[in-house]
């Protein structure tokens, strides 16, 4: 093991990054994006062993790189919360289920929302709320949701936060399971519309074999709200979140606006949590309350600390592998979940830095341990 | 090299403030006229429970001037420091800034409306870098909002020297203008590192605060405070575990700040540095004032002398 | 420029490995494994999907084991069938990816599942663009086929609202009961299914309380049978909670009857509840396997126990779709069209698909069965009217 | 909506709610303890708790007593099983500490990384008794609910007068029982040499070292009385219900969290108060209204008192136990 790791550490690729001229850094990135568009269809021999599809119960392929994508989405809006601003949030599955409903609610003629919209306006019966006015129905929702559930309970300390949000994604499930003249209950709303595009075959552009279109759409948005949320990290914005995190008190006294900082990196996770929730809504054009069970909110948790806390990119590797490995291991079938709890243990009492941990963090790490190792040998 | 100079030394006996920084871009403008009332405590009183932690305390800071803040331990030095600046609001009197009333105001507003401090215990962002914290600092004062960081919204029209040199470049700025964001990036940057230049420390502008030595953390507070470019700024027993070289050295950044054009409050518990360096001298005992006046006045008050001869100088 | 060198040569490295690697071959992924082999081959999938693992896998694990049983026992001749079995969880976002594989797949040419309602909601709009034919052993939800049926969708359960009905008409006729108290679980299951014998009960209903999922304190809802004292109880719900309810009901001193649907319907239920349980009533749309059947025997011999739940399904929906290949359908489309049409005796029932791909009811039988010393014994057979 | 129903019947909710938060108390105790020591979220102490019912089974399973056997039998049964999960959860307790927490706290790794390991070590517990020991020994493990049998047959004791509110033994053995041995905890923590130990570090974990306690120690001995705690409650737990499960500590863990934070988490009794209030919150309105809202409720009342008390009715600090 730590062979391999000082081979890797030999390698310095961070730093040999951080010192490659920007045309090459462009250029690597855009292999890199390239290969990524190009994952579905991935055959190449000793690579294409990474897919899910390869024994004969597997999972369709593209459909799992999807739900790969639209977790790293929620793992990036987390990670804002989690790792730059230091909010615990355990309900973090309340906002991606209200992004679902969103869409659900009023853009299925299923729902009993659109069907009040139907006779209150005396449309027909084919009418619902079009996908693209959804898109802001539904990063409205969640940021409302996001400032309502902040707004009251950001000033409590951070245990306390946990607590609280947690029981805001219980009360949105159960919410969402027991008004029954609004959401069709524990039955669920079907019929969840898709994104628009040319019809082929009778079939919808975005349709329920074609995943690889799906996983394309969600991996723009992706990258898309990666490139934005860089922004954030380097900016006032992102230095106020550090700020906050390391001493709250003198963050204020620094002028740094505490409750508004903290507002905000709620708001947006909220809202990107909601749009992984419509992503993962409309693909799976059913949204039914146990989805999004509180466990949902402990596997996003892990997703975020497993990669390493405050790096995107480790947000981005947790996602993936926690969502990968459960899929590509499916002969393992009853033993899954027994082994995702023992490998959350092994890996961060080996890695408590993540895996991908920020070059920020590491430092920290580093420095915590020598503490620990005085503390130690004081005692 | 330097750096490797300041990592072997564990004690911080060798460094010299040098200032190397240029004046013109971090000196601040200021709105009033000197000798003015800056700050001013009116009857103030602070409870806590059934202790009384300043008893109707009446001072006031002017406009240029270095006021020291002194008296013995549990004095009250602190938590008058606190009531100014946000942290308790004093359960009678008032406290007013610039004649505006500021008890009771969160402490990122006072911030904002031009006062500053340092902690007696240091408190930097310590997984920041020095850089990073003086940066903190700047961004008190600047405008960009969050949108404006995402979609770089809010366009300025550059001025010649902010344009930059290339052509593309060059012509799209003329364009589109560059954002609000890139600008107070850019000048924040140059302005934090004139301030690490200010205090002394430039040369270890980039490492992680916790690992700067004892006595760069406490300039790195200062620079960051000044960072926020107050009109007032506290500073609470910056001096403390300092050997007498770096006092001196400290009495002369204290100095150079009010040359900037702030005004200074210390709190200090060594009387030598107090009396080198301030104009105006508040005694406080018991969460009382108990004298007030220059240097030589407060030196020779018998008020003083007794409380001081009370409770042995820590600092010594 | 030393290091950007290096890092040119490991980018050129890559690059002629991959081009290298993709020369040598690539990977039979997906695809139509079946066609390619060509001719007269009939080399089959056939998918089973469902909850494999997780809380819910003893409802759904026998009826698979149960297909597997009669494919063991078919004599395909030139055919070779495989059955896959999908993993699932129960879980609807779990679903759709390996839906997704089983349609794109043109090797499989039927599924059998889901196996639970929710999975099959999410799942069935895919199988029908896949034109793929589902026969379910246990999806009851009654939407299914009546507010949105799709082609492919056959199902040998009857739907909530005739098992509702059921239940009230054993609750009327075989108690007697005219003061019922009705406990849901709240869930989709549970809900629907006491909402229907809410209709048909009408007066006879005196109280109706909702519970959750993972509760086991039933205190309130205790209390409220003591005030309302009901001559007989419905639970809606599964084994899990109905286990502690019963045992608090019986601590309360209410000795009512107690009857639940198919939800409690397994062998674990004797376990679970165990003496407090005893004289509870199962209803289930499950008629008894009869004595002459060498199924039941059949089935311990493989799978080293009695035939659970829904196990008589599982091996119909199998026999069914080896019945079409016997007929020499060979496409999905043939096979869909075979199932649409088919008429049979099943294990479970006379099978029939009518056109929103249900079995007409009045093929159905519901049997009441009754836990007597752990283990449900069949009581009487109810027939609801439709 | 039922206001009469809560109000006719308010002394029997009273009790009902007092018995069901009873247990929340006792597993709440595990949650406060570790916290006001280790300011960590012991994610896995609902599973500690679920050991405890699994050997309750265990032990009644060996000694094949039933219902309808003889007193003697049942005390004798009882006082061994209890005595069992006692021992076995503080066992698993401490286990989850050396194998979790222990390796973490000498690297120095952050709270987050606690919380992860945390919920790892629940999914293993749990997946070992839904799936490690079926594998092994088959039935009774595995994913399915298990009877445990009544061996305390439930029978009304007394009849309050005026109130006609029947009075169980099963009752009367869960609310004494947990009353007696928080109040047992109380009295150890804060006359005991030991007791005073904890108090220390809770207050300042430094100054205490100075003093001479020794922090690891303290930190073993809190993971034990909790988990003991939790052992208490897991047969109590099987007295009133009757059955175990894989998974049947989430729910009960998730709502002992919510007690020990709503008493004030860190502090004793504290989780006493919480326990019993959340119960008492809970049946109150499942009698009003119906059980499918009870998480709603009890996470709106949780909310709303820590915007009037932003740390728990009784405030915060295992140092102040004596609050």
């Amino acid at each position: 093991m730590s062979q391999i790791t000082d081979a890797y550490r030999g390698l310095k690729l961070g730093e040999r990054w951080d010192h490659a001229p920007k045309p090459v850094r462009w250029f690597v990135m855009l292999l890199v994006v390239a290969f990524a568009f190009y994952l579905p269809y991935l055959n190449i021999l000793p690579f294409a062993y990474i897919r899910t599809d390869l024994t004969s119960s597997g999972s369709d392929w593209a459909s799992v790189l999807f739900l790969i994508v639209v977790y790293m989405i929620v793992a990036v809006g987390l990670n804002v919360v989690i790792g730059l601003a230091g909010l615990l949030d355990l309900g973090y599955v309340g906002f991606y289920a209200l992004g679902a409903y969103s869409i659900a609610l009023f853009g299925s003629t299923n729902s009993p929302v659109v069907e009040a919209m139907q006779s209150k306006f005396g449309l027909s019966e084919e009418w619902a709320v079009p996908f693209v006015v959804c898109i802001p129905i539904a990063i409205t929702m969640s940021l409302i949701a996001g400032v309502f559930l902040g707004a009251p309970t950001l000033r409590l300390r951070g245990d306390y936060l946990a607590i609280v949000t947690l029981g805001f994604g219980e009360i949105i499930r159960i919410t969402a399971r027991n008004l029954d003249g609004v959401t069709n209950g524990a039955a669920g709303i079907t019929q969840v519309p898709v994104p628009p595009g040319p019809e082929s075959d009778g079939r919808a552009f975005f349709n329920t074999i074609d995943a690889e279109r799906w996983y394309w759409l969600a991996l723009a948005i992706l990258i898309l709200i990666i490139f934005l949320a860089r922004r954030l990290e380097n900016s006032r914005v992102g230095r106020a979140w550090l700020a906050i995190r390391e001493d709250e008190d003198a963050a204020s006294v620094m002028g740094v606006a505490g409750f508004k900082f903290k507002l905000w990196a709620f708001a947006i996770g909220a809202t990107l949590g909601g749009l992984a929730g419509l992503l993962f809504g409309s693909k799976q054009q059913y949204v039914e309350p146990n989805a999004f069970m509180v466990q949902l909110s402990f596997l996003f948790v892990a997703m975020v600390v497993i990669g390493g806390s405050g790096n995107i990119y480790g947000a981005l590797t947790g996602a993936f592998l926690l969502t990968y490995l459960p899929e590509r291991f499916r002969d393992l079938v009853d033993w899954r979940p027994f082994a995702f709890g023992v490998a959350l243990v092994l890996v961060m009492i080996l890695r408590p830095q993540g895996l991908v941990p920020s070059r920020r963090r590491a430092r920290e790490f580093d420095d915590r341990r020598e503490e620990a190792k005085e503390a130690a040998a004081d005692v | 090299m330097s750096e490797q100079t300041h990592a072997e030394s564990s004690t911080d006996t060798d460094v010299v403030l040098e200032d190397t920084s240029n004046h013109d871009q971090i000196a601040i403008e200021t709105s009033g006229e000197v000798g003015e009332v800056l700050l001013e405590l009116d009857h103030v009183t602070l409870r806590f429970g059934g202790v009384v932690a300043l008893n109707d305390v009446n001072f006031q800071i002017r406009r240029g001037e270095i006021l020291g803040l002194i008296g013995p331990n549990g004095a009250g030095k602190t938590t008058a420091f606190n009531a100014m600046t946000g942290v308790y609001t004093p359960t009678e009197g008032a406290i007013r800034f610039k004649g505006k009333e500021i008890a009771g105001i969160k402490p990122h507003t006072i911030n904002h409306l031009g006062i500053a401090r340092t902690f007696q215990n240091i408190r930097l962002f310590p997984e920041m870098s020095a850089m990073e914290n003086v940066m903190v600092g700047c961004d008190a004062r600047h405008k960009t909002s969050v949108v404006g960081v995402l979609f770089r919204t809010y366009r300025v029209r550059p001025s010649e020297e902010e344009l930059p040199e290339s052509g593309i470049r060059r012509s799209l700025a003329k364009v589109f203008g560059i954002s609000r964001h890139t600008l107070e990036e850019r000048a924040g940057r140059r302005r934090s590192m004139e301030l690490l230049r200010f205090v002394g420390i430039a040369d270890r502008a980039h490492e992680l605060a916790r690992n700067l030595p004892y006595g760069y953390q406490r300039r790195l507070e200062i620079a960051r405070a000044l960072a926020t470019e107050p009109e007032l700024i506290c500073l609470d027993e910056p001096a403390a575990g300092f050997n007498p070289a770096e006092k001196e050295d400290l009495m002369g950044l204290i100095r150079r700040i009010r040359d900037l054009g702030h005004t200074v409050l210390v709190i200090e518990h060594d009387m030598k540095l107090v009396l080198g360096v301030t104009d105006r001298i508040v005694v406080l005992e018991f969460g009382q004032k108990i004298a007030e006046g220059s240097p030589e006045e407060v030196a020779r008050n018998p008020k003083v002398i007794a409380a001081y001869l009370g409770e042995p100088d820590d600092a010594a | 420029m030393i290091r950007s060198t290096k890092t040119w040569q490991a980018v050129a490295l890559t690059a002629v490995a991959g081009l290298a690697l993709s020369a040598c071959g690539t990977t039979d992924t997906g695809g139509s494994a079946g066609g390619d082999e060509g001719g007269a081959d009939c080399n089959f999938k056939i998918a089973a999907m469902g909850a494999l693992s997780g809380p819910n896998a003893s409802i759904v694990v026998p009826s698979v084991d149960g297909a597997q049983l009669a494919l063991d026992q078919w004599d395909g001749g030139d055919c070779e069938v495989t059955l896959e079995r999908f993993d699932t969880e129960g879980d609807p976002a779990k679903a759709t990816p390996v839906a997704t594989q089983i349609a794109g797949d043109e090797s499989f040419i039927g599924v059998i599942g889901g196996a639970f309602s929710g999975e099959t909601r999410a799942t069935k709009t895919i199988y029908q663009d896949g034109g793929i034919p589902m026969i379910s052993q246990s999806a009851t939800a009654t939407d299914l086929t009546q507010d949105d049926p799709v082609e492919v969708f056959h199902r040998l359960v009857p739907y909530d609202d005739y098992q509702g009905a059921a239940i009230a008409k054993y609750l009327l006729d075989e108690v007697g009961a005219t003061k019922v108290f009705v406990v849901d679980n709240s869930e989709a299951y549970g809900e629907p299914l006491a909402d229907r014998v809410e209709e048909t009960l009408g007066d006879s209903m005196v109280a109706r309380d909702k519970t959750e999922v993972g509760q086991t304190d039933f205190a309130p809802t205790i209390s409220k049978m003591e005030t309302a004292e009901p001559d007989a109880i419905m639970y809606g719900g599964y084994i899990a909670e109905a286990a502690p309810l019963l045992k608090q009901i019986r601590d309360a001193g209410i000795d009512a009857p107690f009857i639940g649907g198919d939800g409690l319907y397994g062998a674990d239920f004797g376990n679970a509840v165990g003496e407090a349980g005893e004289g509870a009533v199962v209803m289930c749309p499950c008629a008894p396997i009869e004595g002459d059947s060498t199924f039941a025997a059949d089935f311990e011999e493989a799978y080293g126990g009695a035939p659970g739940a829904y196990a008589a399904e599982g091996f119909d929906a199998m026999t069914i779709f080896l019945k079409a290949l016997e007929d020499g359908a060979r496409t999905r489309a043939e096979v869909q069209e075979f199932v649409s049409g088919y008429t049979g005796d099943g294990l479970s029932k006379s099978i029939a698909f009518d056109e929103n791909g249900d079995v007409p009811q009045d093929q159905v039988s519901y049997w009441a069965y009754k836990n007597e010393g752990g283990t449900l014994t069949p009581e009487v057979e109810v027939k609801p009217e439709g | 909506m039922d206001f009469d129903a809560l109000i006719s019947g308010l002394d029997r909710h009273t009790l009902d709610g007092i018995t069901r938060g009873s247990i929340y108390a006792l597993v709440a105790l595990g949650y406060t303890m570790v916290y006001g020591v280790m300011k960590l979220i012991n994610f896995a102490h609902s599973e500690v708790f679920m050991v405890g019912t699994w050997t309750v089974l265990g032990v009644y399973t060996v000694l094949g007593v039933t219902a309808g056997a003889g007193i003697g039998m049942v005390i004798a049964a009882t006082l061994l099983a209890l005595l069992a999960a006692m021992l076995a959860s503080a066992g698993t307790a401490l286990a989850v500490e050396r194998i979790a927490y222990r390796p973490l706290r000498k690297k120095g790794a952050p709270p987050l990384i606690f919380l992860i390991t945390g919920i790892g070590c629940s999914l293993v517990l749990v997946e070992i008794f839904g799936q490690v020991l079926r594998v092994v020994f088959g039935r009774p493990f595995g994913r399915v609910t298990v009877n445990i049998p009544s061996v305390l047959e439930t029978k009304t004791v007394f009849t309050i007068p005026g109130l006609d509110l029947a009075v169980s033994n099963t009752r009367i053995l869960i609310i004494v029982g947990a009353i007696v041995m928080m109040l047992a905890l109380d009295t150890f923590v804060n006359k005991s040499r030991l007791g005073r130990g904890v108090r220390a570090v809770a207050q300042d974990a430094d100054t205490a070292s100075l003093m001479g306690v020794n922090r690891e120690r303290v930190i073993m001995l809190v993971f034990v009385l909790g988990g003991a705690m939790a052992g208490v409650a897991a047969l109590l737990y099987t007295v009133q219900y009757d059955i175990t499960k894989f998974d049947i500590g989430f729910i009960i863990g998730l709502k002992a969290f919510t007690a020990a934070v709503l008493g004030g988490i860190g502090n004793l009794r504290g989780a006493l108060v919480g326990g019993l209030f959340l119960g008492i919150v809970e049946v109150y309105a499942s009698a009003i209204w119906d059980s499918s809202w009870t998480n709603v409720y009890a996470f709106v009342v949780l909310v709303v008192i820590l915007m009037f008390r932003p740390t728990g009715l009784l405030g915060e600090s295992l140092g102040k136990a004596r609050a």
